[in-house]
């Protein structure tokens, strides 16, 4: 990691020089509420200064909701063709948090196969971080999501008068050589850097009882009244999952043309929250009821994968809160589930 | 591969669907290569008894149409209905709930005798339907993927899940953040959520999913400032024939 | 249809509607003020847009409800193509192929694939137009009391504009087809009703207007247009000033003829379209020289919206639910349109009134057949079937019915 | 972002290898059995599974769906799968013909049955209908090497006389005499002279020790919980009972996430495990 400081002063030449220079994509005010990332092709247009987490997540630039895998022909001879599309991007101003959730997405698409798909353009993309303002929901806090330590190039934080830059890769450090006018962090400059994250820090307002859950879960478990509680509005809609950060769950169809000539495999993303989600031919579900899902979704956030990386598979965004017509809160039920327990 | 000989029939309902079909443009050549129609009443003059798949659009409303369809049903190994007329009987189900003798009263006055309408029903109730392409109008690309799939031989892939689901696949801010309701959460998808990518509510066109949390879907409409006369119109747009199963449903 | 004829003499001429009676005006009492534009729309799949409109502008009078002039331009915009997509249905996919003495387009795909390819072009571009502002070709979505729900960007405007200046290269082709057509030398002198606007060739909004001379404000239709039921047709009969009139592209072109742009009279010229016409075979040529009219006015339109550039603040108008009456009158494709709506102080309907245009025509189409059968009365029976066939479709009543549902009955010949 | 992975591969672990029907055998009213081999002499070569491994198999134009390889392992010219017509891509792939072509991903799972561990000591096979495909490349493997095992054994339960699967072989393994069968059906008919009723009721007549025998188990999901019952009441080891499980599958290399129990993937980590490494995962069974 290299420490740097770029002045206030010296931010906007930095960022238009980055949009003229690459396919550049953050922040813009969508509408009302939410921001999204999307392409930028002016200074104007970008927005770091957003608050509601952006729907969806910058997830989208790696793992599409739809995507095409392999395209083929049919005809005398079957001709199959992988379908891999990446091109270098920058992404530009996302937070802690959803790097943390790329990252897991990463452990997720390189464990066991390598998905090529994914990796492709996770390895062109140039991700610079900057700090967003927690919503209400947000716990990234108790998740230990609220820093990333690794998985961007750049990470810029907003001291006083000057930008501290921390400078992860080699590729980075080119940009940042090439396009902004920066010097070397003083030991001022981290004092000024631990004050700003010891404030930050504070701004988080939701906070939940994790430490315990990987036990108090297997306690809970068959305890069906307690799921058949919180699971009691559930819709089975699954936005909680197309609005998560470190959802991966998708299906592959297979399609072809109506001259029965070409046809392709695409993913898209799915959702463990609707009822298909388990069944098998011949009928059988393995998760008919809407609490059983339910409770497989916050195992699958917040202990498959303690076994299986020894992480949590959520950053604490909040952005399954905020999306649940029926008020299906993870961090209030995470919170609950201690409560229950206990007594 | 062989040709299915296909027959494209409108009854009751405002000949959007079979529009949906015209309106294919990019695949409307393929289609025609694909399969041999016969039988077209909006674009075909000719008229042809010899089909074996039969794309109903609309409901029916008269005596005629009884009739009509149990003769299509005879012919015809495969019966698709298109739009939500012919589905669920659609919006055409709404002269249901007003009353059928009220209705002629208002329109037709002191003609009303002269007038052949019935209560409306959905295709099904006189013809077994095999597929249904559901929606006002159905999603164009659907009732491709169902001829699509009766040529190849395959079961069409419809979907049984909330519209929520393509919504939040497609980016949507959710409308009820804007203040505007949406049957969303209980209807099924497949029509790539095309209403809340305008901005507007989900209005259950395709019908409900075959587990709709109901109960859940009218406290939040409640909690949204509608009274429960308001929030069973909602549901009784395109499902007035089915609102009772609605009802039912979550029992 | 059904023709009795008798010793080269006409006994009876029926025409019938076979479409089932729907009960629209029943349908709407009781709904809220932002519904019944999603239920008119409904009526018909080929002129949702028409529906759309005639309801808002209902709606909208009798609420008192402004809305800007960015929405009524847009929706001016949205309103040309429908009328496009139908001309395009209409004078491709059924009077070209009649006059080829085909069924359908179909077989043209083999013979005349140029034409097929046109058609489907033209088609498609209309339907673009609708679904970027109405959220979906049948039936649109965005388009609401008081305003859209979402606005197109201003990339999509500029797109739009692309497809549309591409799409000349095509009616030139057309127009050369069209030449080529034999079309029947009839006449018929009758009234002609449309909408008319000082400045627009109108199709969304302006006075009701006949050529008879006489020219009444929309909200005051009743003082002229009377409606009957009649025995044999669930859609209600409608007269003016004699007894039938017509209503339509030819209705408009002869009475707007001056507000079309100078491209599309060059086109009527060299199509020998003069106003007034009265041959109501010219109604597929009229409807063609509209389609070149919306083409020129779209790209107008929409370099007008660019100037101004696209105001989301502009994009709904405020709404307060209120009682009243208010009639939104509409050209569809195929004529004149009337919504009329009277709402209770909750912003419910309490009463209806439809008037549409395949309606109005019948007592024309009735009026017209009987003089091209009278004629024709020594040629075969074939022959005059074909004609009187051939005669309903350049009414274009409505697509469903114009086609073989629509079948001549002729008796005692 | 450096990853650390060598993303040079142009390939994606999603687009499957072409591959011939070159035999198509129906041995049930259900059930037919395909011959498959590759056309890229290379891939051929390279293709080797372990008994209870399964294939992604691709009807082009129609989907994709996982099946488990029946064929012994020691053929490598060819695999064999046996399917079911149960739904779209098994209803295709039983209207093909020979010489039509598929699409071919895997073999898949490193949860196999443990053959070399199983060597010296008794094998029990237990399956219910279709559930004895998986086993077949076990026991064909097995009675390959049969003089590395000792006491063999295979109850299987068949809804009724009919429904019973590879019956040829089944009278090949009676007529050797070296491997003892238990055959029951739910449903019998006039000629039908073995067993009734379901195939479970059979493991109590198991006399093999159990600290001496390997159990390996495939059939529907509601068998397994009286099987394990069963075999507990015997007083084996769970650690020695082996089963195969059967979820959604949409890749099959443990990417969709469709077919994890707990922390378990059935594409990666089985779909065999041992009655062991599934004990404590909650709706494993
Ligand atoms: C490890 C494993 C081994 C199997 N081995 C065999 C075998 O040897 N012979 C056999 O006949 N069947 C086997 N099956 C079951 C077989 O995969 C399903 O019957 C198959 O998915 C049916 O596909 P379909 O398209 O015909 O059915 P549909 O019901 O039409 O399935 C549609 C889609 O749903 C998914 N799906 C539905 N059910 C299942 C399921 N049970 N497992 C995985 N995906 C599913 C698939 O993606 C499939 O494409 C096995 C399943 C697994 C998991
Ligand atoms: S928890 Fe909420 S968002 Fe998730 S499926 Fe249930 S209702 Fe939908
Ligand atoms: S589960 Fe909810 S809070 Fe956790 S990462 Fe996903 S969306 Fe965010
Ligand atoms: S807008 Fe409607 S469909 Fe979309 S997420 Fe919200 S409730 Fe669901």
């Amino acid at each position: 990691m290299l420490y740097k400081v770029l002045d206030k002063s010296a931010y906007r030449d930095f960022v238009k020089a980055l949009i003229s220079e690459y396919e550049f994509i953050g922040p813009k005010k969508k509408d009302r509420s939410v921001h999204d990332f999307v392409p930028i092709k002016d200074i104007s247009e970008l927005d770091t200064n957003y608050m509601r987490v952006t729907i969806p997540p910058a997830k989208k630039l790696l793992f599409p909701p739809n995507e095409k895998l392999v395209t083929y022909e049919v005809g005398r001879k079957i001709e199959v063709r992988p379908v891999i599309e990446s091109d270098e991007e920058i992404l530009f101003g996302v937070n802690a948090w959803d790097i943390n959730g790329m990252n897991f997405l990463d452990r997720v698409f390189t464990t066991d196969f390598i998905d090529e798909n994914y990796i492709s353009k996770r390895e062109k993309l140039i991700v610079i971080g900057m700090d967003s303002k927690p919503t209400e929901t947000n716990f990234s806090l108790s998740m230990g999501t609220e820093y990333a330590k690794d998985g961007f190039d750049i990470y810029l934080t907003e001291l006083k008068d000057k930008y501290f830059i921390r400078i992860a890769t080699a590729r980075g450090n080119e940009i940042v050589e090439r396009y902004a006018k920066v010097s070397d962090a003083t030991a001022e400059d981290f004092r000024g850097y631990d004050k700003y994250m010891n404030n930050y820090r504070k701004k988080f307002k939701m906070s939940v009882n994790i430490k315990n859950f990987y036990d108090d879960f297997e306690l809970i478990y068959d305890n069906e009244d307690f799921w058949k509680k919180i699971a009691k509005n559930c819709y089975s809609c699954g936005s909680c999952n197309l609005v998560c950060p470190t959802c991966f769950c998708f299906n592959i169809k297979d399609d072809i043309e109506l001259n029965l000539k070409s046809g392709s495999k695409t993913r898209e993303w799915d959702s463990c929250m609707i009822s298909e989600y388990g069944l098998v031919a011949g009928g059988h579900n393995f998760r008919p009821d809407k609490e059983n899902r339910l409770k497989q979704r916050y195992r699958c956030k917040l202990k498959t994968f303690i076994d299986k990386f020894g992480k949590y598979a959520c950053v604490g965004c909040g952005r399954c809160i905020e999306a649940c017509l029926a008020k299906i809160n993870i961090a209030e039920d995470i919170n609950s589930v201690k409560k229950e327990v206990s007594v | 591969m062989r040709k299915p000989k296909v027959g494209i029939f409108g009854l009751t309902g405002c000949g959007g669907c079979q529009l949906e079909i015209l309106n294919l443009e990019d695949q409307l050549l393929d289609l025609v290569n694909a399969i041999e129609i016969v039988h077209f009443t909006e674009a075909i003059t000719e008229y042809s008894d010899n089909y074996e798949i039969a794309i109903v659009e609309g409901s029916i409303s008269t005596m005629h149409e009884i009739e009509r369809i149990k003769k299509i049903g005879d012919i015809a190994g495969t019966i698709v209905a298109i739009g939500a007329c012919a589905v669920s009987g659609g919006l055409n189900c709404l002269k249901n709930l007003y009353g059928l003798e009220k209705a002629k009263e208002l329109v037709y006055r002191d003609k009303k005798k002269l007038i052949d309408s019935i209560e409306v029903k959905p295709v099904d109730e006189y013809v077994k339907v095999d597929y249904y392409a559901r929606g006002c109008p159905p999603n164009r690309f659907e009732i491709v993927d169902i001829i699509r799939s009766l040529i190849v031989g395959k079961k069409p892939e419809i979907p049984n899940y909330p519209v929520c689901i393509e919504c939040k696949r497609n980016g949507n801010t959710c409308v009820y953040e804007l203040g505007i309701t949406c049957l969303g959460p209980i209807s099924r998808a497949g029509c790539n959520s095309r209403c809340p990518n305008s901005v507007s509510g989900c209005e259950a066109c395709r019908g409900v999913i075959d587990d709709p949390n109901i109960n859940a879907q009218k406290d939040l409409l409640k909690e949204y400032g509608l009274t429960v006369e308001d929030i069973l119109k909602e549901f009784n747009l395109y499902n007035a024939c089915r609102g009772k199963t609605i009802e039912q449903k979550n029992k | 249809m059904i023709i009795n004829i008798k010793d080269k003499k006409i006994e009876e001429l029926i025409f019938r509607i076979p479409e089932p009676p729907r009960f629209f005006e029943a349908m709407l009492v009781g709904r809220k003020y932002d519904e019944p534009s999603h239920i008119a729309s409904r009526i018909c799949g080929i002129c949702s847009v028409a529906h759309t409109c005639a309801s808002i502008k209902a709606t909208e009078k009798a609420m008192g409800i402004e809305p800007s002039l960015q929405t009524i331009n847009l929706r001016k915009l949205v309103y040309h193509h429908e009328n496009v997509r139908s001309n395009v249905l209409h004078v491709y996919f059924l009077a070209i192929p009649d006059f080829f003495g085909v069924g359908s387009i179909i077989p043209l795909v083999e013979t005349h694939p140029e034409v097929v390819n046109i058609a489907l072009r033209t088609k498609k571009i209309a339907n673009d137009m609708v679904r970027i502002i109405g959220g979906r070709a049948v039936h649109p979505i965005r388009i609401v009391v008081g305003g859209f729900t979402k606005l197109p960007t201003e990339e999509e405007m500029v797109e739009m504009r692309k497809m549309l200046e591409a799409s000349y290269p095509n009616f030139e082709k057309t127009l050369e087809v069209l030449k080529a057509l034999e079309i029947p030398d009839f006449e018929r002198e009758t009234e002609y009703i449309s909408i008319s606007d000082p400045i627009d060739y109108a199709l969304y909004d302006g006075n009701i207007k006949s050529t008879d001379g006489w020219e009444i404000d929309d909200q005051n239709y009743m003082d002229k247009i009377n409606e009957k039921i009649v025995r044999y047709s669930t859609a209600k009969h409608c007269w003016a000033t004699r007894d039938a009139f017509m209503v339509g592209a030819l209705a408009r072109f002869n009475n707007n003829y001056e507000r079309l742009t100078d491209n599309a009279k060059k086109y009527a010229n060299e199509l020998g379209l003069k106003a007034p016409c009265y041959n109501p075979f010219m109604n597929n040529i009229a409807q063609f020289v509209e389609i070149i009219h919306s083409v020129d006015d779209s790209i107008k339109l929409i370099n007008e919206i660019l100037e101004e550039g696209l105001d989301e603040d502009k994009a709904m108008a405020e709404i307060k639910p209120k009682g009243g009456r208010g009639v939104g009158v509409v050209e569809a494709p195929r004529g004149l349109l009337i919504h009329d709506y009277t709402y209770n102080d909750l912003g419910r309907v309490e009463k209806a009134n439809l008037i549409i245009p395949t309606g109005m025509n019948y007592a024309n189409i009735e009026k017209d057949m009987y003089a091209l059968v009278q004629a024709i009365i020594d040629k075969s029976e074939v022959e005059i079937r074909l004609a009187c066939e051939m005669l309903i479709r350049a009414y274009d009543p409505c697509i469903s019915c114009s086609t073989h549902l629509l079948k001549c009955k002729l008796i005692n010949k | 972002m450096v990853l650390g992975v060598n993303a040079a591969s142009k390939n994606t672990i999603y687009a499957p290898d072409v591959a011939r029907i070159t035999r198509i055998e129906q041995i049930s009213p259900t059930e037919k059995v395909f011959k498959i081999v590759f056309d890229d002499e290379e891939i051929k070569n390279k293709f080797e599974f372990k008994p209870g491994q399964f294939v992604e198999l691709t009807v082009f134009g129609l989907g994709e769906a996982p099946f488990s390889i029946i064929s012994n392992p020691k053929n490598r010219d060819f695999f064999k799968l046996c399917v079911r017509n149960a739904g779209s891509v098994s209803r295709a792939l039983h209207n093909m013909e020979e010489g039509e072509r598929v699409g071919i991903r895997g073999p898949f799972g490193n949860g196999y049955f443990p053959y070399e561990k199983m060597k010296n000591h008794n094998v029990l096979l237990i399956a219910g209908g279709l559930g004895l495909a998986p086993l077949m490349s076990l026991i064909r493997y097995i009675l390959h090497y049969r003089e590395d095992y000792k006491e063999i054994m295979v109850i299987y339960g068949a809804v009724n006389p009919e429904s019973i699967l590879f019956k040829n072989e089944i009278q090949y393994w009676s007529n050797r005499g070296d491997i003892s069968l238990c055959l029951s059906v739910d449903n019998p008919d006039d000629k039908w002279t073995g067993e009734i009723g379901v195939c479970t009721k059979l493991i109590p007549r198991v006399k093999f020790p159990p600290d001496d025998t390997y159990a390996a188990v495939c059939g529907p999901p509601i068998m397994y919980k009286y099987v394990i019952d069963e075999l507990k009441k015997k007083k084996f080891k769970p650690e020695n009972i082996y089963l195969s499980l059967e979820r959604r599958m949409e890749c099959g290399v443990g990417k969709c996430n469709h077919c994890h129990i707990g922390d378990k993937l059935v594409c990666v980590d089985g779909p065999v495990f041992s009655l062991w490494q599934i004990k404590n995962l909650k709706e494993a069974i």
